[in-house]
């Protein structure tokens, strides 16, 4: 290592204006280890280059300093350039003498001297750098998709489409999610339905994509490239090959329950599709529900089933299958129960997680104390659906009156610390307009009133979507509502005008509450299973807010939709294309190579506390266990996974005993930097 | 007391629940005791507790004493309140596992602060000061306790102050720098300060490394310096204020004083305390989205 | 006032890369004065400094019949070893030296003489087979010269280029070895540890013979017992000790074993005086 | 461009250690818009300000810097989401041990500097420079300064005075 | 040899008078306490360099804390200096102009301590002298002072020595009663430092008193071994690997304390203080306690666990030094003992050995 060269770059009169280029190479031409120096006019252009390579060839130089630019600028440049000349590219080090030092200092001796001094620094610090090979790692060019919502399904189609083979991993029986539910959607009013079946079915009949309906994901293990997936297809005791689909058992089925989808509206068999459109069209027993299952008694859709597909003793199937990559699109949820708020008594303090742990416990419906006419959003949207449980005519589900007058409500749950969660719904604004307008189009003579506190309409069309509203009849008032109560068969509204300061109150037919868009139940739990970090209420955090929007804080899993924060359509799909872009991108090579520039343990020295485990935020860090020549259990040690780490060195401070050190910048590197600046000491 | 305790370890020993027991003998002189390992049912009335019992015994069941325990499956070990917080710490720190430990945990009226300074009896003018507002004088995590054990409430994330810190803080910036260089002039780098510290576990100290060196090796002021900022540094959230650092060095130099400074900051900054938890990660690694930040600009 | 702890300087005049983080350097003094007033014997060992990084102990590697420079093999293992493995020709080191005993050549007048070496240890030992060699050029004084080594693997050998020419001199038996595992599909010579070489094929006839064992201690245990097997006695082994020393001068306290320094008693060492140390090794 | 640079008796050493992401682009930012700072600092660049070991730190002052700067993404901006936390709970007890040392934390400056804020580092750059020169050389290691026994015992005895 | 009087109360102008003269000294100081009355406060009693006769401690508590050996065998001695320029390197010697030095209020065994510091570090060791070792001391005289009040870990009369030796003392002083000194004049360093105190030394000594006195003090001694047979015992290699060992060493923490206070241990590391292009070597302490010390490159350690470390020291003591120096490489100050976080006493080692020594057959049959 002893021979290192050193390449002042004048930068034409960039650097050479303030800094004496030949007298910093006289200066390196004089340290320890130092064999060749170069002044140059210009070290980036082809010239240029070529003399650096030729050096390095000539002189047999084994590390090289280039006095220049950023090395944001070209240290790729001249790394490539030393491993063309057969010089390893981490030998290569830039000394930023133009963005740190000659456009920031107009004496011309204090530049120099600056340029000196950095110079130094580097020479210094090469000493140490170890030449560092690329990691090349196999790729599985297969994605796992996980939600088959509006997002998994554009994924898929993207990926799909390009030639990458996809699975959908989807908990419920069908695709479609939320989406699905959705009657017409804003700023357009096209037919949610209309738009969102041609696609499930594309889907389903694309020979790349697999649909594991009804299906879980229950542990992901390895690193990008290399996950290798374990799912569960619960049981739904219908052999998917043999159905058809002909729906003589869910039409004969003699039990029912609540159905999910309709959001409770109505009730469904017990062996069900959850909605007519459904994708697959294979139906599923509820087993918690089914009397045969339960105990042994009905069996008529076994008996009914043409095709002979009912199969009661079927079991959970695991199935492990290897990918290259994941795209999470498990999308949301509406925050569930807070409009007991607003039905005349107090609920206990809830975080919206612990909210959404109840969920599954939705209210009944005919609760006595209830104000069973306030509903949500999403029931709303049922109520609208042509295919909902009214075939479309709103109708409040009491009593199944034709609602005279609704007040819908805005921000129930959003921008509420106290009693919600802080952040902006953002879609609510825009969908509660839509309700006004479904509402007026379907019944003419109704009266709406809309309790809002701030309009958010920030998007294409939008702003004028919400004058249509207000056009179209929709009374909007800014304030809050302070009580629902009941009153007689209609619901009295207690409010507020907070711009004439008067108090409003509204006797309603029927109330909407938009409340707040929030993750799925189970969103941090799904987190850890895939290994990706989660903000404070549960949505996936993304690798950076602005730059990194789609990627998860884990190398190869993507985010696309509601699952990562809150999102109408146009945006999870954008999103959802934007991932499936990236797995392109990271499928267009055969093989991964890895940035070398990642930790390694010393695992002799690891004393295996674990706490770089603890902070790597990409969980790039494992126990391994250590084994004597006779394959003996010795010891544990740390060990990094080369296809997690991103390089960021927080390990290495983390560790106590520096049994972990960032490869590119290890100790001693930095700390022959720190020791070159330091001065004299005889 | 003690003789629970002997029974006690007298069954562990003969039905051969544990290997051997860590625990005090009366040493040398009389105003020392001195650690003992007994492998033998018939040793156990070698055991003693009292005041003078100031050795933190748990240091023998970190790593670096793997050697010595070397074929020990499971150990029991005498343990006062403190003790047993570095128990605890080295098991949330994965040094060292539960079951592979038997605590006889011992009830605490303070220790002497230095065996010196043993007169035949506890007061305010031997005892040593961690033991002051000590809240595991009945210890938390036992399993074997002569007696009943009493509930404590142990909850406040705050534990006394030290009387030494904070003069020192009350001092001028210059004059506490002055103090600490005339004390550093006298460390001659014996690493006692080290060695006897339950949490100073690693395989290798990192003083003891050479690529890089990370503090000078020589006991020059630069060196000395560097080596106790690190020293500190590392227990920063882990020490759980055993005091034994400070008792062990040969040239009377308070080095324990910088750990109970952390120890105020971090209970501060992060309302932390160590020791008590088999499972909490100390707040080096740790991070909250709003921590203090009034120093950054 | 001299200062035993300050080195001369050296000139590393050749670097050759012997094996795999193995390197062995030529070396000449500076100063003219120093050099010519420099004699070693063979076994004896210097203190070799990369100024920054600190000193490191190695045996003087060359013979002194070949006194035109003197040669140092090592291995990197840590600090000053790296900071050496990073000069080049033409860069200048700290030497201190020589130190310690050395072989006793006079005693071995008229034996046969079989040196037993693993990985690194050849360096002590090819300073005495060419003195030995030398020596039996000009008078004959030795007899048969034998030398099992071994390594790791083949890649592991150092002084490859002399093994083949020991093993074309006459009167040379060259037995060469490396650990089962490390060999190549075109590697000529034993596949087995040294010792048990030594022991089950070379087997080397006792009689008039000395045995010169050179490598780790684990080794030369080894060796030392397969040689009693074959019916060596004490006073016919003979071998050098690595004690990690910082001064080689008897007083930085880290070589001793028992009463006995390394570094100024030692290291060459017979198994009889060996036998006699406690057991602190 | 241009104030004038005025070199003083004596001028600080600072070093600098600083994430490669925020703040090392911030200031080249600073030298693309050709801002001027005082050029005394001298940055060494690491992924992530949760690679600035407080070893460092103590090295660089073992090693006569004046002042240490360091600096990284504002929160919620780390590149690797969370280095920059563990910097700040490293930061927070590190400077709080230097001050019961008795080391004038004035010398430890930490600053969060975005890529964008290119004005931001020269301006902490020059603000810290000019402290650090006010508070003069690190008299940590130096034997000459003070005889430190003498002057403590002096301290005491005027305290008890 | 000449003897005098002193008075006690004149201590302080003595240290002035030598301070007059120019000469560096060193005397035991009582270190300043954060909190000198609280609980943990310790009084700590070190040989420092004083500026004037004030303040200083001579003659009363025990023993400081350090020794005096930091004072000939420096904490951080640098060898050399070095500078590199490119493929040169030029070697600087440092230019050591050692003040000279009086050392006063030494205890015997800490001055009986320099003559073995001597035997490693003076060329009858293997030819090999330490001019760094020698020039110090030739530059130091040592006044001593006989013990009044020894204490428990005290046994300086097991190893030949005792609380009034003048054992490698230049002038000794001897408290003879009513505030007054017996000084005696035993070299000539120590005659040119009497000489400088001319003014206060009063007539003749008093030797009776003074040996009556010597006496007196060492009855109080509390722990006494013979020291020879247990030479012999660990004479016999094979009680190397006698099972006492590690029964009585499997507590040591290995914290080097016990090396490091111990006034004649003299193990040292060389290492390379480097800054850029330049840097100086140095010789440190270090301790045979550590288990980096013999760590062999290939991971073998000859004394790979702790009791076998502290078997070495005891062996240093009571078989290498009087081996290879002929002087015991213990002074029985007690440091160690007073120092040892577990109470390993060295004292019980000896009466171990010395017990099996005497008792050969009483331990074969155990
Ligand atoms: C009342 C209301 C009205 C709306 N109106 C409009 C509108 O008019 N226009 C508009 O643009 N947007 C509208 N939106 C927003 C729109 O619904 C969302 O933007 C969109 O549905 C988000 O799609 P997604 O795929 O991300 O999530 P989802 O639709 O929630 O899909 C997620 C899918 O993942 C599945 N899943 C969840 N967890 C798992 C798991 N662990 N394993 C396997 N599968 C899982 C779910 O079953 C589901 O199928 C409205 C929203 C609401 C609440
Ligand atoms: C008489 C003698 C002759 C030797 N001859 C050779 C030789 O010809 N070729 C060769 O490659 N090596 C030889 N060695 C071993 C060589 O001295 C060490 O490998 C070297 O000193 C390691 O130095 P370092 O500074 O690079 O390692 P360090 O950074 O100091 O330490 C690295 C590791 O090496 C160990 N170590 C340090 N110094 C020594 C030492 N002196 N002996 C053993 N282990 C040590 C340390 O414990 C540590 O584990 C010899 C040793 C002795 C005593
Ligand atoms: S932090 Fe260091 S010692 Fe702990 S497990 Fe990780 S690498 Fe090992
Ligand atoms: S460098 Fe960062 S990503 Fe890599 S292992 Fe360490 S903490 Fe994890
Ligand atoms: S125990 Fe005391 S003397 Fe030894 S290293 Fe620690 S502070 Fe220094
Ligand atoms: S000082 Fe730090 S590195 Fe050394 S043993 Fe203690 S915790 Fe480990
Ligand atoms: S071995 Fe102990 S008693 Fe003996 S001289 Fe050393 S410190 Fe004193
Ligand atoms: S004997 Fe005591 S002082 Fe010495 S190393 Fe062992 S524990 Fe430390």
């Amino acid at each position: 290592m002893a021979k290192i060269g050193v390449f002042v770059c004048q930068c034409g009169n960039n650097i050479a204006r303030t800094v004496d280029t030949a007298e910093v190479a006289k200066y390196c031409s004089e340290q320890d280890g130092v064999v060749h120096v170069e002044d140059c006019k210009f070290m980036c252009s082809a010239p240029g280059q070529e003399m650096f390579k030729k050096a390095i060839k000539e002189k047999g130089l084994d590390a090289c300093i280039v006095s220049a630019c950023s090395p944001k600028m070209h240290e790729a440049t001249f790394r490539n350039a030393a491993e063309a000349a057969g010089l390893n590219p981490f030998k290569v080090e830039i000394a930023n003498i133009r963005e740190q030092c000659s456009w920031v200092h107009d004496d011309k001796e204090i530049g120099t001297a600056k340029s000196k001094d950095l110079t130094k620094m580097m020479i210094e610090r090469i000493k140490f750098n170890k030449p560092l090979e690329r990691y090349v790692m196999p790729l599985t060019k297969r994605a796992l998709i996980v939600g088959g919502g509006i997002a998994g399904i554009q994924a898929s189609l993207d990926l799909a489409q390009a030639g990458v083979e996809v699975h959908i991993v989807e908990r419920e029986p069908s695709l479609g999610g939320n989406m699905a539910r959705l009657s017409e959607t804003f700023p357009t009013l096209d037919c949610s339905q209309c738009i969102m079946t041609p696609r499930m079915v594309e889907v389903q009949n694309h020979p790349l994509i697999t649909v594991h309906a009804y299906a879980e994901l229950e542990q992901l293990s390895g690193f990008i490239g290399n996950f290798r997936a374990r799912i569960r297809q619960k049981a739904k005791f219908v052999i998917d090959d043999l159905c058809t689909g002909c729906g003589e058992c869910w039409e004969k089925c003699p039990f029912s329950t609540e159905s999910e989808f309709e959001m409770g509206l109505v009730k469904r068999p017990i062996i069900y599709i959850p909605f007519p459109q459904a994708v697959p069209t294979v139906p599923v027993i509820d087993k918690t529900e089914c009397p045969k299952i339960l105990k042994d008694k009905c069996g008529l859709c076994a008996d009914v089933c043409g095709p002979d597909c009912i199969d009661f003793t079927q079991q959970d199937e695991i199935k492990e299958i290897d990918f290259g990559a994941v795209i999470v699109a498990t999308g949301f949820q509406l925050m569930p129960n807070v409009y007991r708020e607003y039905g005349g008594w107090r609920p206990p303090h809830m975080t919206p997680k612990k909210l959404t742990a109840k969920m599954r416990k939705a209210l009944p419906r005919s609760d006595a104390g209830r104000l069973v006419d306030v509903i949500n959003g999403l029931e709303f949207e049922r109520l609208a659906s042509a295919s909902g449980p009214t075939g479309g005519q709103i109708r409040r589900p009491s009593d199944g009156k034709i609602p005279e007058v609704v007040v819908f409500i805005a921000c129930v749950g959003s921008r509420d610390c106290n009693k919600g969660v802080e952040y902006c719904s953002k879609i609510c604004c825009m969908y509660t307009a839509k309700h006004t307008m479904l509402y007026q189009h379907a019944v003419h003579h109704g009266k709406s009133y809309v309790f809002y506190m701030d309009i958010r309409a920030g998007g294409k069309g939008y702003e004028e979507f919400i004058n249509r509203a207000q056009n179209e009849g929709a009374q909007y008032i800014r304030g809050r509502v302070s009580r629902l109560t009941k009153k007689g068969d209609r619901i009295l509204v207690k409010g507020a005008d907070t711009l004439t300061g008067q108090a409003v109150d509204v006797e309603a037919d029927m109330v909407v509450l938009a409340t707040a868009m929030v993750p799925q139940g189970d969103s941090e739990q799904v987190a850890q299973t895939l290994g990706i970090g989660y903000d404070k209420h549960g949505f996936f955090s993304e690798q950076h807010p602005k730059l990194m929007p789609v990627e998860s804080s884990t190398g190869g899993i993507y985010l696309a939709g509601a699952c990562q924060g809150v999102k109408d359509i146009p945006e999870t799909v954008s999103q959802a294309s934007a991932t499936a872009a990236k797995v392109l991108g990271l499928f267009s090579k055969d093989e991964m190579m890895r940035d070398p520039e990642i930790a390694i343990v010393d695992q002799e020295k690891c004393m295996n506390c674990w706490d770089c485990i603890t902070v790597c935020p990409y969980l790039a860090i494992d126990r391994a266990e250590l084994k004597d020549r006779n394959g003996n259990f010795r010891k544990w040690a740390a060990f990094v996974n080369p296809g997690l780490c991103q390089g960021c060195g927080i390990c290495n401070t983390a560790c106590r005993s520096k049994s972990i050190e960032l490869m590119g910048y290890t100790n001693e590197q930095v700390y022959a930097q720190i020791t070159a600046f330091g001065g004299d000491i005889i | 007391m003690i003789e629970q305790i002997r029974n006690q370890a007298r069954q562990l020993l003969e039905n051969g629940d544990v290997d051997v027991v860590i625990g005090y003998a009366e040493g040398s002189d009389p105003s020392r005791t001195t650690p003992i390992f007994i492998r033998k049912a018939e040793d156990v009335e070698k055991l003693i507790y009292d005041p003078r019992c100031i050795n933190s015994l748990p240091l023998y069941l970190n790593k670096r004493h793997e050697y010595t325990r070397k074929g020990w499956k499971k150990t029991a070990i005498i343990g006062k309140g403190c003790d047993i917080r570095a128990i605890v710490q080295l098991i949330a720190e994965n040094q060292l596992k539960r079951d592979e430990i038997y605590i006889l945990g011992v009830p605490c009226e303070g220790v002497v602060s230095h065996p010196e300074k043993w007169d035949g009896s506890l007061h305010d003018g031997n005892r040593a000061s961690k033991c002051i507002g000590c809240d595991v004088m009945i210890p938390h995590e036992t399993d074997f306790f002569p007696g009943e054990k009493p509930d404590v409430d142990r909850s406040s994330p705050y534990e006394a102050t030290s009387k030494n810190v904070a003069t020192l803080m009350e001092l001028e910036l210059d004059k506490r720098f002055a103090f600490w260089r005339t004390d550093f002039d006298r460390c001659f780098k014996c690493y006692a300060c080290r060695e006897v510290c339950p949490h100073c576990s690693c395989n290798t100290c990192i003083t003891d490394e050479t690529m890089p060196s990370w503090i000078d090796p020589a006991a020059h002021k630069k060196g000395v310096f560097s080596w106790h900022l690190t020293r500190a540094m590392h227990l920063v959230g882990r020490c759980t204020g055993c005091g034994e650092c400070t008792r062990a060095c040969p040239m009377g130099i308070q080095v324990d004083l910088f750990n109970q400074r952390m120890k105020e900051v971090v209970q501060e900054s992060y309302s932390y305390k160590p020791g008590y938890s088999l499972e909490d990660k100390h707040p080096l690694i740790t991070y909250k989205v709003d921590d203090r930040e009034d120093f950054i600009k | 006032m001299s200062n035993i702890y300050q080195p001369d300087l050296m000139t590393i005049t050749k670097v050759i890369q012997e094996a795999p983080g193995i390197k062995t350097f030529h070396l000449k003094f500076q100063d003219e004065e120093v050099a010519n007033n420099f004699s070693f014997e063979t076994g004896q060992f210097g203190e070799y400094s990369a100024f920054g990084a600190g000193e490191s102990t190695f045996c003087i590697a060359s013979s002194p019949t070949r006194p035109e420079h003197i040669e140092c093999c090592f291995r990197e293992t840590g600090k000053v070893t790296a900071a050496l493995a990073n000069l080049t020709e033409g860069d200048t080191i700290g030497f201190r030296g020589p130190y310690g005993n050395t072989f006793p050549l006079d005693d071995w007048k008229g034996k046969n003489l079989i040196f037993i070496g693993g990985g690194i240890a050849l360096p002590p030992l090819r300073s005495v087979i060419w003195n030995c060699l030398d020596l039996r050029e000009q008078d004959g004084r030795f007899g048969h010269i034998s030398i099992v080594y071994g390594a790791r693997s083949v890649q592991d050998l150092v002084y490859k280029r002399e093994i083949e020419e020991w093993n074309q001199m006459e009167n040379v038996t060259m037995v060469k070895t490396v650990d089962p595992g490390g060999e190549t599909d075109d590697w000529d010579g034993h596949v087995g540890f040294v010792p048990h070489v030594l022991e089950n094929d070379f087997k080397p006839d006792p009689e008039n013979t000395v045995a010169i064992v050179c490598g780790p201690p684990i080794m030369i245990k080894f060796a030392f017992e397969a040689l009693e097997r074959l019916g060596f006695k004490q006073e016919q082994m003979v071998t050098t000790m690595e004690n990690r020393m910082k001064c080689g001068l008897g007083k930085c306290g880290r070589c001793n074993i028992g009463s006995v320094y390394v570094c100024i008693d030692g290291p060459v060492f017979t198994a009889t005086q060996l036998a006699a140390l406690p057991n602190d090794f | 461009m241009g104030k004038k640079i005025v070199i003083h008796d004596f001028e600080p050493k600072i070093m600098a250690f600083v994430c490669k992401w925020c703040t090392y682009s911030g200031a080249d930012l600073a030298g693309t818009s050709r801002m001027d700072y005082s050029p005394n600092v001298r940055m060494i660049r690491l992924p992530c300000s949760g690679r600035i070991d407080p070893q460092f730190m103590i090295k660089a002052f073992e090693q006569g810097a004046d002042g240490v700067f360091i600096s990284g993404c504002h929160p919620g901006d780390c590149h690797y989401n969370e280095g920059n936390y563990y910097a700040r709970r490293r930061n927070t007890t590190f400077r709080q041990l230097m001050d019961f040392h008795g080391i004038d934390i004035e010398r430890i400056e930490f600053s969060w500097i975005s890529a964008a804020e290119a004005i931001k580092w020269t301006e902490v750059i020059d603000a810290f420079t000019e402290k650090v020169r006010e508070l003069g050389r690190h008299p940590q290691y130096d034997d000459e300064v003070v005889d430190p026994y003498a002057q403590f015992l002096v301290q005491k005895d005027q305290e008890s005075a | 040899m000449k003897t005098a009087t002193l008075n006690k109360s004149d201590i302080g102008k003595c240290i002035d008078l030598l301070l007059q003269a120019d000469l560096r000294v060193i005397a035991p100081r009582l270190q300043p306490q954060v909190d000198e009355d609280g609980p943990d406060a310790l009084e700590v009693l070190t040989f420092t360099e004083v500026k004037s006769g004030e303040g200083h401690q001579v003659g009363k508590g025990l023993l400081p804390l350090n020794g005096v050996k930091e004072f000939l065998f420096a904490k951080h001695e640098p060898l050399f200096a070095y500078e590199k320029r490119g493929k040169k390197i030029e070697i600087i010697p440092v230019h050591h102009e050692y003040p000279q030095t009086v050392i006063i209020g030494v205890r015997p065994c800490d001055a009986a301590s320099i003559a073995s510091l001597e035997s490693v570090f003076s060329d009858a060791n293997a030819g090999f002298e330490d001019p760094f070792f020698t020039e110090r001391r030739s530059r130091t005289t040592f006044i001593t002072y006989s013990c009044t009040a020894p204490d428990s870990s005290c046994f300086c009369t097991s190893v030949e020595l005792s609380p009034d030796s003048a054992k490698g003392s230049d002038l000794h002083l001897t408290e003879i009663g009513d505030g007054r000194l017996h000084v005696e004049v035993i070299t000539k360093a120590g005659e040119a430092v009497a000489k400088q105190l001319q003014e206060l030394l009063k007539g003749e000594g008093d030797q009776a008193t003074r040996e009556k006195a010597g006496a007196e003090v060492t009855e109080k001694l509390t722990r006494i071994r013979d020291s020879a047979p247990i030479m012999d015992w660990l004479m016999d290699t094979a009680n190397f690997d006698d099972e006492m060992w590690q029964r009585l060493g499997e507590k040591c923490i290995g914290c080097g304390a016990c090396t490091f206070v111990c006034p004649t241990c003299h193990c040292f590391d060389i290492v390379d203080e480097n800054k850029g292009s330049k840097g100086y070597r140095v010789k440190i302490w270090d301790s045979c306690q550590f288990d980096h010390f013999t760590l062999h490159a290939s991971g073998h350690n000859p004394r790979d666990w702790q009791y076998k470390r502290y078997r070495n020291r005891f062996n240093c003591k009571f078989k290498i030094y009087p081996e290879k120096f002929e002087t015991p490489g213990c002074v029985g100050c007690g440091r160690c003992i007073r120092a040892c976080p577990v109470n390993l006493d060295i004292t019980e080692y000896m009466a171990e050995v010395a017990h099996k020594a005497t008792n050969p057959n009483a331990i074969k049959a155990e």
